[in-house]
This record gives C-alpha cells, structure tokens and sequence, in this order.
C-alpha cells in the first residue's frame, strides 16, 4: 500500500543549530506513528513543518502521493493535516466550548454568520465528554488546571474532522485515567483510516499505542521499529546510543537520621469549602504526590509557596513557625518551587538561558549588588553541562530551545542551591530517558543532603519509582498516605478515585 | 455581566445626584442634553472599545476626528461638494487611516502604541495644514443637518439614537457573530488564534478600521453639533476620553475582555460626571481632580468585584489594608 | 540660506489659532510693502517652552527682528530681556512684557479697555442687573485676566484707565458688582464642544442668568447654540468678543447683543512695519509713530460691533481672507 | 546595541541636515540651545524608559511635572520658603507620587495606563487648583538659579551636564546591578519573576517611583529653563515625548526591552527634529507631520533591523512587500 503522507530528505536549520538533516518518515493511513528521540532531536520541528508553522529549507512532502506544499496552518488543516502543539495553545478569556470549535464555529443567520451556542455547547460537550472532561462547557479556560487545559487542546484537534492527526507530547500533564480515555479514542479514529503521529517521552505508552515507531537523534534518523520489536530497551538504545542501566536510583535509601524534624504544614486551607490539609516531610525524604488531573495538587504547591493566599493553616521548617506570604518569603525560609507550567511561570522565553539559569541565585552571583557576569556565566555553563542541555550556546533564548531542553533550563535555575523542602511539580515534563534518570540521580543527592522533596506527578511509574512515601489528592483534600511498603498501582489508584483510606 | 454591577450602581448615583442638585424643571432638558452628549462622546468610545478587545489600542483617535473634521469642512466650505458626498468621503478615509495603521502594526510588526502615537502628531498637523490654520465658516453650508441632528425623538437627542443603533450593530458583531468572538481569541491569545487558522492580519487590520471609521462618524457628530471646525483643538484628548470609557466598562487593555453595554456605561459615567460637576458648581480647576479621583474608585471598584470580592468586603478593604500593612 | 537678499524678520504668535490668519495677513502686505523677508509662526502648543525654542532657533537664522505675543510675559521677561533683545530688535504684539524697556514697542489691544467695553455692552443689554456667567479658555492667560477684569470694573463702577494692580481671583462665585452678581467663570480648555457643555449646564443650574459674556472667540459661538437649544423661554443677553462669523451671524439675528473686536490684521501689519523700519536701519522710527503712547506702546483700537454695523464689518473681514 | 544602529544613523543624518541649513557663525549657539534641550527632555524620558522596561506605562509624567512645578512656585512665591528646601519637597512629592502610583498598579492590581489616566487629570486639576489659575511671579526669585542652570561648562548645557549624570548612575542601576536585572525579569515574564523569588510588587513601585522622581527634577529644570509656571500647560505633551523617545530608542511597552543610551538618543531624535524643523523653515502646521512620519520612520527601521534584517533588505522592502501583497 502506498504511503498516507511522505516526507523525504527535510533539511531545517535555525542560527546555530541544524535541528533536522534529510530525514524520511512516511506513514500510512490509520497508522499509529510514534516518534521518539531525546530532547532536541527535532521531532517538534519536523511536525511543525508538516503541518504548515515552518518551511522546511529542503526535501518533499507528499500526501496521497501528489507533492504538497504547506505554506500555513490554514492551508494544512485544508489539507487535512491537524498538530497539537507540545506548548499550549488556548485562548484563556474564552470558555471551553469557545476553544474546542474556535476557527470552525457553528453558525446561523447566513452571511451574518451568527454563532449557534446551543450548537457549539453541545457539540463541544459531547467531544469533551469522550475524552473525560466533564467540566461544563462554559468554563473559561484560563481557569482551569494545566492537566484539564491539555485535554482541551486534545479535544480541539479531535473534534477536527483530520486525516493526518499530529500529537506532540499530549499526555505530559494527564495522569493515567486520562491517557487511557485519550487511546481508545485515538484507537477509533484509527479504525476511520485517520493517520496518526504520536510523540512522547513516556515510553510505556509508546509500547501501548504505536504500530510503528520512528527514532530520531540529533536532527537525524536513527532507525525504526515495527510492532512487536517495540520494547523499552529497544526504544532507549536507539534513542540515545547506549543502554541506560538503572533507570530510578534510590543509592542513599537508607535515611540518614538527622536531629530536624523537617516541615510540618497544619491545617493547611486556600479554598473556603476545604478541610485542613496536614502532613509532614521528614528530611532526607522523597515524598511522591498522586491525584487525578484537577485534584488540587499544584494549588497545594502554590499555597505552600506563597503564590496563593492560605485562608488557614501553619508551616513551620524545623520547629520554627514562618510566614510566608510571597515566593520571596518561602524562599527565604527554604522552601523551592520547580512550577508546572514553564513557559508562563518557570521561564523569561525572550531571555537568554544563562540569564535564566541564573535569576534565582543572583543576590549570591554579585558583590554590593554589582552583577559579576563571569561568575554568572560559570554557573550557567556548569548547569546546562549537568544537565545536558542542547543549546548552541548559554546565550541562547530560552524560547528557542526544545521543549524538553526548556525544562530542563527550569530545573537548573533551582537545582544550583539546597533547598529544605523542594516541590517539584511535574518535574519530568517533556524531558527524554536519560535526562530522566539524571534528574532523579540529582534528587536522591538532594535528599541525601537532607533536603525533603515533595514531588508531584501524574506519571505513576515515576511516582512508584522514587518514593520514599506517597501522598494522594482527591478533590482538593488529602486523602491517604502511603508508605513504601504498601506503595501499589492500585493501592493510589484507589484513593485518588475517592475510595475510604485503607490505612 | 455581573462585573459591571459596580459600575452601573455608580452610574445611577451619579444620576441621582445630579437630579438632587439640579432644579426639577431643568431636568428634562438636561436629560436631553446629556443624552446629547453621550451620544457623541460613546462613539468613539465603541470603536476604541472593539480595539481595545482584540489587544490593540489607538492614541490617534482625537487626531484622526480632527482630520476627518477637518477634510469634511474643506471639502463642503472650500469645494462646494454636497454634503453626503462628503460624508461619505469622510468615512472612507476613517477606514483608509485603520487600514493604514492596521497594516503598519500586523504586516510591519510595529508596536500599536508607537504607531497611533505617531497618528497622534501626523493627523493633527495634516489637519491643520488642510485648513490653513483659519476658521471654517461651516456653519451655514450644514444647517440643515447640523438643525436635524441636534434635534431630538421621543425626547431623547438624535445623536444619541446613531450611537444606539451603532450600539446594536457592534453588540451583535461583538458578541453574537464569528467576527466579533475571533476578536476576543485575537485579544487573549494571539498565536492561539493564529493556529487556529484565523485569519489574524485581517482581523487586527479590520480592528482599526473600526476604530478610526467611528472616530470618522464621532468626527461628523462633533461638527454637526458645534457647526465649527478648529485645526488646533477639536478632538482634543478624545482619546483618552475613548480609552478611559472602554476601560471603565470592563475591558482589559491586555486584550480579550470587554463588553459593548460596558463600554456605554464607561461613557455615560464620563458625561454625567462633568455634568455633576457643573450642576454641584464644584470650582472648575477641580474638575480634572474629581474626573480623575471618580476614574480612579471606578477602577477599583471594578477590579475589586472581578476578582471576586463582595461589596462588604469592599467596605472593610481599607481595615484589612491597613492590617496588612501593619503585619508587615 | 536661500539668499534673497532681503532681510529676515519674524513673527511668533502664542498659538495656531484662527485668529492669527488675520495677523498673518497683515504681516505679509507689511513685508511684501516694505521689502522684508517674513517668517510667521504659530507654535502647535500655547506654552511658553515651545515659544522660546522657536525664537532661540530664529535669532540662530539671521533674523534681524521679531515680533512675538508672548506666552507668561512676566516670567519670561528675562529671557527677552537679555537673551533677545540685547541682540536682535523685539517687538511685542498682542501681550506686552511688565518692563517696558525691554523691547522696542508695544502692538496689540488694551485688553482691559477691550474688556470694559464689553462691560458697557453688558450694562446696556441688562441696564437693571442681574446674574452673569463669563467663558473662556484658560483663566491663566494674561488677555483672558485682563478682559474679565474689565468688565467686573464697569460692572462694579470702578473707573480706571489701566489694569488695577489687585484682580478678581479667578474662582470667585456670587460675586457681587453693584446690580450684578457674578456666577463664576467657567473655563473650558480651549475645546469648543467643553465649552457648549457648560453653556448649557449652566442654563440649566441657573435659569435666571441675565447675561452670558465670552472671553474667546470660540466662546460666543457656543453660548448662542447652548442659548438656543435651551427650553427656556426666557433668553439672556450674550456678550461677545472676536469676529467669529457665527457670532456675527448671531448679532445679525439680535441674539448677540454686540461684540469687542480686535484688529489682528494690524497686529501683523505696524508689527512688520516697524520691524523692516529698524531691519533698515531707521532705529528712530518710533518718535513718530502716531498714537503712540507713553512706554512705547502702540494701540490697536478695538471696536464695538453691534447690529448697526456688522454688516460693513463682516464684508471687512472678507476682504482681508480674500473670500 | 546592534538594534541602536538604525537610530543613531538617524540621529547623525538629523545633524547633519541642521548644519546644513543653518549659518556657520550659528552653530556653536544653535548646539547649545540643542545640548540644553536634550538635558532637559531627557531626564523625563529617562525615568518613563525605566517604567517601561518593567512593563509599566506612565501617562502622567506631563501632569506630575505641572504639578511639581506648582508645588514648587507655590512654596518659593506663595511661601518664601528657602529654594533648597522647596526642591526637596518637590523631589519627595514626586517619589510619593510614583509610591502611589505603584501601590495601586501592585497592591490593588489596577491596570498601568488606566492609574495613570486618572493622575493626568488629576495632577493637573491639582495644579491649577494649587496656583488658582494665575501665573506665579517665579522669575525673580529663582534668578541666580535660573542663571545657574541656563550657564555652561564646556559649552555644554549644565542640563546636559545633570542629563550625564543622571544617565550614568541610571545605566549602572540598569545595565550592572542585579535590581537592574531584575527589572528586566519583571517586564519580560511577571509570573516567572515572582516564581524565582524577586520582590515583584517592590521593584515595581520602585521603577513607579523613579519615573515620579525624574519627573519631578524634569519639572525642576522646566521651571529653572523658562523662570515660568502655567498650570494649564507647562508640562503638556511631556509624556508622549518622553515615551516617544523611550520607545524610538529601542524600549519595548511590552516590557522587558530596552537600553539606556537608547533612551538618549531618541530623545535627542526629537529635540533634533524639531530644531530642524525651524531650521528648515516648514510650515509650522506640518511640523506634527513631520515628527510623526519621522518617529514612525525610525520605528519601522528599527523593527526591521532587529528582525535582522539589514540594510539592503530595507531598501528592497517595498519590492517585497509588494510580492507578498499580490500573491495574495
Ligand atoms: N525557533 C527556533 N530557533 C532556534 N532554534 C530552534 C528553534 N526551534 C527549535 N530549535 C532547535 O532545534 C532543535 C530541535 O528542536 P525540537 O523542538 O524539534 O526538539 P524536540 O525533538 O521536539 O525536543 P523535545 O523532546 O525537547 O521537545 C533544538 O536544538 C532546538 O534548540
Ligand atoms: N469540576 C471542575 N470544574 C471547574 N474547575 C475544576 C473542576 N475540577 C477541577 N477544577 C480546577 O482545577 C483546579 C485544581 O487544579 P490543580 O492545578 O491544582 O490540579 P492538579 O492536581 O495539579 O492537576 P493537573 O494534573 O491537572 O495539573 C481547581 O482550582 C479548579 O479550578
Ligand atoms: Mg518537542
Ligand atoms: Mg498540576
């Protein structure tokens, strides 16, 4: 059979970078194409050109084996071709149904081109409702958690009557029940002959999904699986050359007893309807947080942080009662926050990386509040090589870097100092294999050091990989902790979903 | 719509002060007057309101009524056109300017600030050079029209009657259509839009159109109702009466908010203020201070109730100020 | 540059107003009369910073003289003092400088005379008093302050020949003058439609006003539309200054009772006059200049224009405009 | 600094064209008079450039002048009190004001250009009602002050001379120290900013604070330059020209951009255009015309240049632009 769509010999280069050099792909209809790589490998940038956003600098694309060329995004989805892009893309002043159909409302009144509410509502309710999201359709968007505004996006590019369906990285804020929902899903758009590409850095849902599997490394292709060749060592040794050994480090397991008792929050309230929320970290500790998508973990995170207003509730770090009203305040006392949602709260996009890297630290970086450039510039140098950023140069805007690489600017603007508590929200966003099990290796370090980490994530793996203990939201309370011991799929799943705490 | 309850319940106490200081007699016709002048000040205030929606924002808006003024009286005064061939030359250029200026901030990429501002300096001169720096004698060529609408129906000023209907035709666009809701994805997100195949340039372009096409309609209100033309003043700070109406009715200079009933109330707290003024004889050179203060609580109110405070909440802020200021 | 030959000198009014076309007109018959080259400029602002630019930049263009209505002329006196007319021949025209030896002469309007004259107007339309209003843009502007201080002094039967020392604060309300009671002053910041609000506002406030006055040109006009469009039957007398052609318009329709005129168009031209005078040379030129008065001042009589001889009036100014 | 060149072309092309039209024996003065100008300009557009850098937009700076400039007559006429004293208080009413204006954009989270609004009517309401509409008699006695500052070291304006210094304590406070960069962080990504722990709330009322500031001594030496106060207009205008100027040297209003010796030359851009202007003997009402067209000349090429363009892609631009435009 003739292939859907076939790109031969892209070529794309930015200043500095040569992000992809003739590389092929061609998929056929209703294919499950995934394409992995590490961070940088151009997987971003190839979807880009073929739905219209870049021009490639060389090579063909065909569709149906007639060449085409993609001059826009209009021009792409006329053809068929749907992205959803790795960054979100939502207009936060409209609502939900408003986002799902934008560009294609449903309209009455002829040339007047009224829009049909009942219509757009209940269709948009409908697509919103397959997918898991079951918040009204009037919600406006800017109100809703990172996670819910993902599915959104996913439920636009559904709702987009495609031919070639392009998904860059859509699951990296959903937890599993959602991942779920979104397979079966794209299982049946699949059976209508709708070809689609799949990125990803959770590998374990590329072996679910994919029918075939395209690898990419440094702008290049560096091979391919078929179905049943597709297995997590398969997929890392192509991705990244090597065989990566342990994947999830716990050297320092043992916790080394310390005379601080580490935080305790108390009766921790920022919603008028909401019973206190109480727990501890001990020092030296990795504490994982699980929750379904919207339970409340990231408010927690702000709320500890000082981002939002507590209503209620004490901290105190080692005994010591503190107040902490701005981030500058939990700074102060001990407490980071690696946020959730980089691209508005973890990054300056139009600065450089070093600058970036940097920002937090500079009060230690400069001398009567002279900024020392070369001291700056070693920090940063050092950071981006520890955690293997690509970048052309720390000169680079951050906003130029690839996803993965962005995050990993984030991590790096905090990781430089020690913290006494450390909340990671979604850590692991968009970031490849390897760079996974560096950050992990970093945690371990950290906690060995006697920082306590809470780490919140919707990667169970990950979660049951790492902790030391596991504390899960539902509904904006604290429902269960979990020990080592008795840390299971099914034991978290359980208390997510509201079920009684067993403990 | 419930953001605007704090605006609303200030505009009828302004009302019912002005009726306390103003002899019952007189209120009729100084009903009449303000509708008058809300019907003329609300004009300009829709179209900078539209902008305002889409994120842009227009500082020629007092120079472009000014030129427009200007063009219409060399026109009818110094070349005897007829009058609606001149209005309707008027308004072509009122969207020719948008157009200019749309496309210098979408295809050029400039900033709207930066290029209105330089409408701001260009128009006004461009005004005066077309007149010559000498008074028009416009009076007697537009009478007529000037006598129809300074006139009124069922008692309420006909200018007030256009803006209305303007008002109609823009909540529908706004609110009701395609057009007016890839206004506001325009305004809130701009790339969003963009990948959602809107057509951005056309709709940001069509944005000013709007903006100065009804700065050109403001433009004929304004001669109509003084029947008089100066190159160095008229339109003076129309603007910002533009822009401080908008914002006060709800929109958002960041883009993507906005309401066109807000947009009539802002207007209509403008107008009713400075009648209040005269009507309470507070010293004239207080007025810009009261204007001022009026605009500033207007704001507050405004932001307070969006953010989701209650009016007792509003009452004990100052407390709770204080508190927090005292805490540390 | 651009060598005529001929030498350069200047006139800068206080802003672009319509009112200094007339003087502009009168400043070129002058020059073209007497063989000067002319520079008229009406500065885009009415501040006194804009003002000195312009000059500071002329006197780096060779001109040899220049005529100016000044903007704050007392703060200013210095400046003209030491920086102008210690180098080039200066002339003061509509606004003069409180140091009469600091320029050559004086051209324009006695303000306050203009002013009493429009009380003597006032007195006649409403000879058993009553409440009066007065409009105008800015009330710090000297020309502004002059003018309405004539009229309370006739209002009050104070009889001065001069600007008294001592003047009506600008905010006072419910003043009283002999029969007639002053509202207040309202100011309107030289916008038009400002003003034809508070015409009518006032109309409105106060149904009884006897007598409107308008201090600036603009100002009669959009009394008479505010006086117009108000339902009450009762009309006050209007008041006017300046040749506006609504307001002769309105004089001709027996709503305007009469109107204080100036005569710009000779502003510009004795300006002139006397500039090419000294540009030449003729440095005496003064001695004789007929009605000049004490301190070198030259005064452009104003006129009365009431409904007997508007009429030859208006043809008056069409000529100058060349309509 | 690249993104500098296009301007300061600009700004070499204005001078020279000057020199062209003026007399040889003139020059020296006529640099003077243009070295006094940028000195006084420049500390108003120094302080908005600073605002803008985090994001702020101030369109009071006209109004705070007028202000200043009245407290300050009022004090030294009205009051005799000592000059040095009345200059204090004159400076730390600006600072109170930037306080304010910060609190209520931080604290209160009201939107920049609406606070602002509300002080550009408000401060010059204050203005007139401080001097009662009359001109103070200001001259004589800040005279030997007057001399002062109008003297020259060098054949330089002692105004340049403050200008210098202001400038270079502000490029150290910008460019080198770690507030500087934090205003950048602050204008570029607010949220960001405050997720790394910088004081958000303080460095911008600290960046309100300075525009205030430098108004006030703008206000200072406007009053020193001219020996005069005039409620209803000095001060007019000065925030659009220092705004102007802030943003033609290379500030973005979106925040986050911007270099102070850019904020020099774009000022010196205006005052030079201006000079030119008379130089060149156009007609005065084209003058607005000309800043206009020039301001938005200047903006498109610097646009151009900081997309990368260069040189010779502007010159072909129209070409282009006309392809683009038929393609459709
Ligand atoms: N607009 C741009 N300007 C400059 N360089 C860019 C730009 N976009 C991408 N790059 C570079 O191109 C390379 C490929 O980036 P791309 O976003 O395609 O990576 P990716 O495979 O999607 O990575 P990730 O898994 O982190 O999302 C990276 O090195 C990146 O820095
Ligand atoms: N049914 C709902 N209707 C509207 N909003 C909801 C609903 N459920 C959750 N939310 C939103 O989700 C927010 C909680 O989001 P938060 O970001 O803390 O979740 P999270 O646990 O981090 O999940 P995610 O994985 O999606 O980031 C609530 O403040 C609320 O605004
Ligand atoms: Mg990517
Ligand atoms: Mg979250």
């Amino acid at each position: 059979m003739p292939p859907h769509l076939c790109a031969t010999g892209i070529d794309k280069a930015f200043p500095g970078v040569r992000a992809l050099q003739n590389v092929q792909l061609e998929i056929q209809s209703g294919e499950v194409l995934a394409v992995v790589g590490e961070n940088g490998a151009g997987k971003s940038t190839l979807m880009k050109i073929l739905a219209g956003v870049y021009q490639p600098d060389a090579g063909t694309v065909e569709m149906d084996q007639r060449p085409i060329v993609v001059r826009s995004v209009k021009e792409a989805e006329h053809l068929g071709i749907v992205l959803i892009h790795q960054e979100l893309n939502l207009a936060g002043d409209l609502d939900i149904a408003g986002n799902i159909f934008l560009g294609r409302e449903p309209t009455w009144g002829g040339l007047l081109k009224l829009i049909d509410q009942r219509r757009l509502h209940d269709n948009a309710a409908k697509i919103a409702n397959r997918l898991g999201l079951t918040i009204p359709s009037r919600t406006l968007v800017h109100q809703l958690s990172l996670g819910q505004q993902q599915l959104v996006e996913i439920a636009r590019a559904i709702s987009l009557q495609s031919r070639l369906l392009i998904l860059d990285e859509p699951t990296s804020s959903l937890t599993e029940t959602e991942t779920a929902r979104l397979f079966s899903v794209l299982k049946e758009l699949k059976t209508q002959g709708i070809s689609i590409l799949y990125i990803s850095h959770r590998l374990k849902e590329v072996e679910i999904i994919a029918d075939r599997v395209v690898v990419l490394r440094d702008g290049k292709n560096a091979g391919e699986l078929r179905r049943g060749e597709i297995n997590h060592r398969a997929l890392v040794q192509l991705m990244v050359g090597r065989e990566l050994k342990q994947f999830f480090q716990r050297q320092h397991q043992a916790k080394t007893p310390l005379a601080r008792t580490g935080i305790e929050v108390k009766d921790l309230r920022w919603l008028p309807a909401q019973p206190g929320i109480t727990f501890t970290i001990e020092p030296g500790e990795i504490v994982g947080m699980a929750g379904l998508m919207g339970a409340g973990r990231t408010e927690l995170a702000q709320t500890l942080f000082g981002v939002r207003r507590k209503l209620t509730g004490a901290v105190t770090i080692d005994g010591k009662p503190i107040a902490v009203r701005k981030p500058a305040d939990a700074i102060a006392a001990g407490i980071f926050l690696i946020p959730e949602d980089r691209r508005i709260e973890g990054l300056i996009l139009t600065d450089s990386v070093k600058h970036n890297i940097s920002i937090a630290s500079l009060p230690a970086l400069s001398r009567f509040g002279f900024l020392q450039r070369s001291r700056e510039e070693r920090l940063a140098e050092a950071m981006c090589e520890r955690f293997m950023v690509r970048t052309p140069g720390i000169g680079q805007m951050v906003g130029n870097l690839s996803g993965g690489n962005q995050q990993k600017v984030v991590l790096a603007k905090w990781l430089s100092r020690t913290p006494k508590l450390l909340i990671l929200d979604e850590p692991t966003r968009g970031i490849d294999v390897g760079a996974k099990s560096e950050i992990y290796a970093l945690m371990d370090d950290l906690a060995h050091q006697g920082a306590g980490i809470l780490m919140i994530s919707s990667d169970l793996e990950e979660i049951l990989g790492i902790s030391d203990r596991v504390l899960v939201m539902h509904a904006g309370t604290l429902a269960g902790s979990l020990h080592r011991a008795e840390l299971t799929e099914e034991a978290i799943m359980h208390l997510a979903t509201g079920g009684e705490s067993r403990t | 719509m419930k953001k605007l309850t704090g605006i609303f319940a200030f505009l009828c106490l302004l009302y019912v002060l002005i009726l306390a200081f103003t002899d019952q007699e007189a209120w009729g016709s100084n009903n009449f007057n303000l509708t008058k002048r809300i019907g003329i000040y609300g004009i300009s205030c829709l179209g900078a309101g539209l902008l305002i929606v889409t994120g842009g924002v227009d500082l020629s808006i007092g120079s472009v009524i000014c030129f427009c003024a200007a063009i219409f009286s060399w026109l009818v005064v110094d070349h005897h056109v007829p009058i609606p061939a001149a209005i309707v030359v008027v308004l072509l250029s009122g969207a020719l300017i948008g157009a200019v200026n749309g496309f210098l901030v979408t295809y050029l990429g400039l900033q709207a600030f930066v290029v209105t501002l330089c409408g701001l300096f260009a128009f006004r001169g461009a005004a005066r050079w077309i007149l010559n720096d000498e008074i028009p004698r416009i009076a007697a060529p537009i009478a007529d029209w000037s006598a129809f609408f300074n006139g009124s129906f069922l008692s309420i000023s006909i200018f007030l009657w256009l803006l209305l209907g303007l008002f109609v035709a823009g909540s529908i666009f706004l609110h009701f259509t395609i057009h007016g809701r890839y206004f506001f994805a325009i305004g809130s997100n701009e790339r969003a839009a963009r990948y959602s195949g809107i057509n951005v340039d056309f709709y940001k372009i069509l944005a000013y159109v709007l903006c100065s096409f009804f700065a050109a309609i403001a433009a004929l209100m304004d001669v109509f109702s003084i029947s008089s033309v100066q190159a160095s003043s008229t339109g003076n700070f129309m603007e910002l009466y533009a822009i401080a109406g908008a914002v006060l009715g709800g929109c958002s200079l960041r883009g993507g908010e906005g309401i066109t009933v807000g947009m009539l109330i802002g207007t209509a707290i403008l107008c009713l203020l400075r009648n209040l003024i005269q009507m309470a004889e507070i010293k004239d050179s207080l007025e810009p201070v009261v204007i001022g203060v009026a605009l500033l609580v207007c704001a507050i109110i405004d932001e307070s109730l969006r953010r989701g405070l209650s009016w007792r909440d509003l009452l004990s802020a100052p407390q709770q100020l204080w508190e927090r200021w005292t805490r540390g | 540059q651009r060598a005529s030959g001929k030498p350069k000198v200047a006139f800068v009014s206080n802003n672009a107003h319509g009112f200094w076309t007339f003087a502009q007109r009168g400043a070129e018959a002058a020059a073209k009369e007497f063989d000067v080259e002319l520079e008229f400029r009406k500065p885009s602002e009415d501040s006194a910073k804009v003002q000195r630019e312009i000059i500071e930049d002329l006197m780096n263009r060779r001109c040899k003289g220049v005529a100016v209505s000044p903007n704050d002329p007392e703060n200013n006196l210095n400046f003209f003092k030491n920086n102008v007319a210690s180098k080039i021949a200066l002339v003061m025209a509509d606004n003069d400088l409180p140091d009469t030896s600091a320029r050559r002469c004086y051209i324009g309007t006695h303000n306050y005379r203009a002013g009493r004259a429009a009380g003597e107007l006032v007195k006649q339309a409403i000879p058993d008093g009553g409440k009066i209003a007065i409009f105008v843009g800015k009330m710090d502007a000297s020309n502004a302050q002059e003018r309405r201080q004539g009229v309370l002094d006739v209002l009050a039967g104070i009889d001065s020949k001069e600007m008294p020392a001592k003047i009506t604060p600008a905010d006072a309300v419910n003043l009283s003058l002999g029969k007639y009671i002053l509202i207040g002053t309202r100011t309107d910041g030289s916008k038009e439609p400002e003003c034809l609000a508070k015409a009518e506002d006032l109309l409105n406030k106060h149904p009884d006003v006897a007598c409107m006055i308008g201090l600036w040109e603009y100002n009669p006009p959009a009394i008479l539309r505010a006086v117009r469009g108000s339902a009450n039957p009762k009309k006050p007398a209007i008041v006017a200054f300046d040749e506006n052609p609504q307001t002769l318009d309105g004089i001709r329709k027996g709503e305007i009772i009469g109107t204080i005129v100036q005569n710009p168009y000779e502003f510009g031209y004795q300006s002139i006059k006397v500039l090419a005078h000294f540009a030449n040379g003729k440095d005496d030129i003064l001695k004789t200049w007929p009605g000049i008065e004490d301190g070198g001042r030259i005064f452009v009589p104003h006129r009365v224009i009431t409904k007997d001889n508007v009429d030859t009036f208006e043809a008056e100014v069409n000529k100058i405009l060349g309509k």
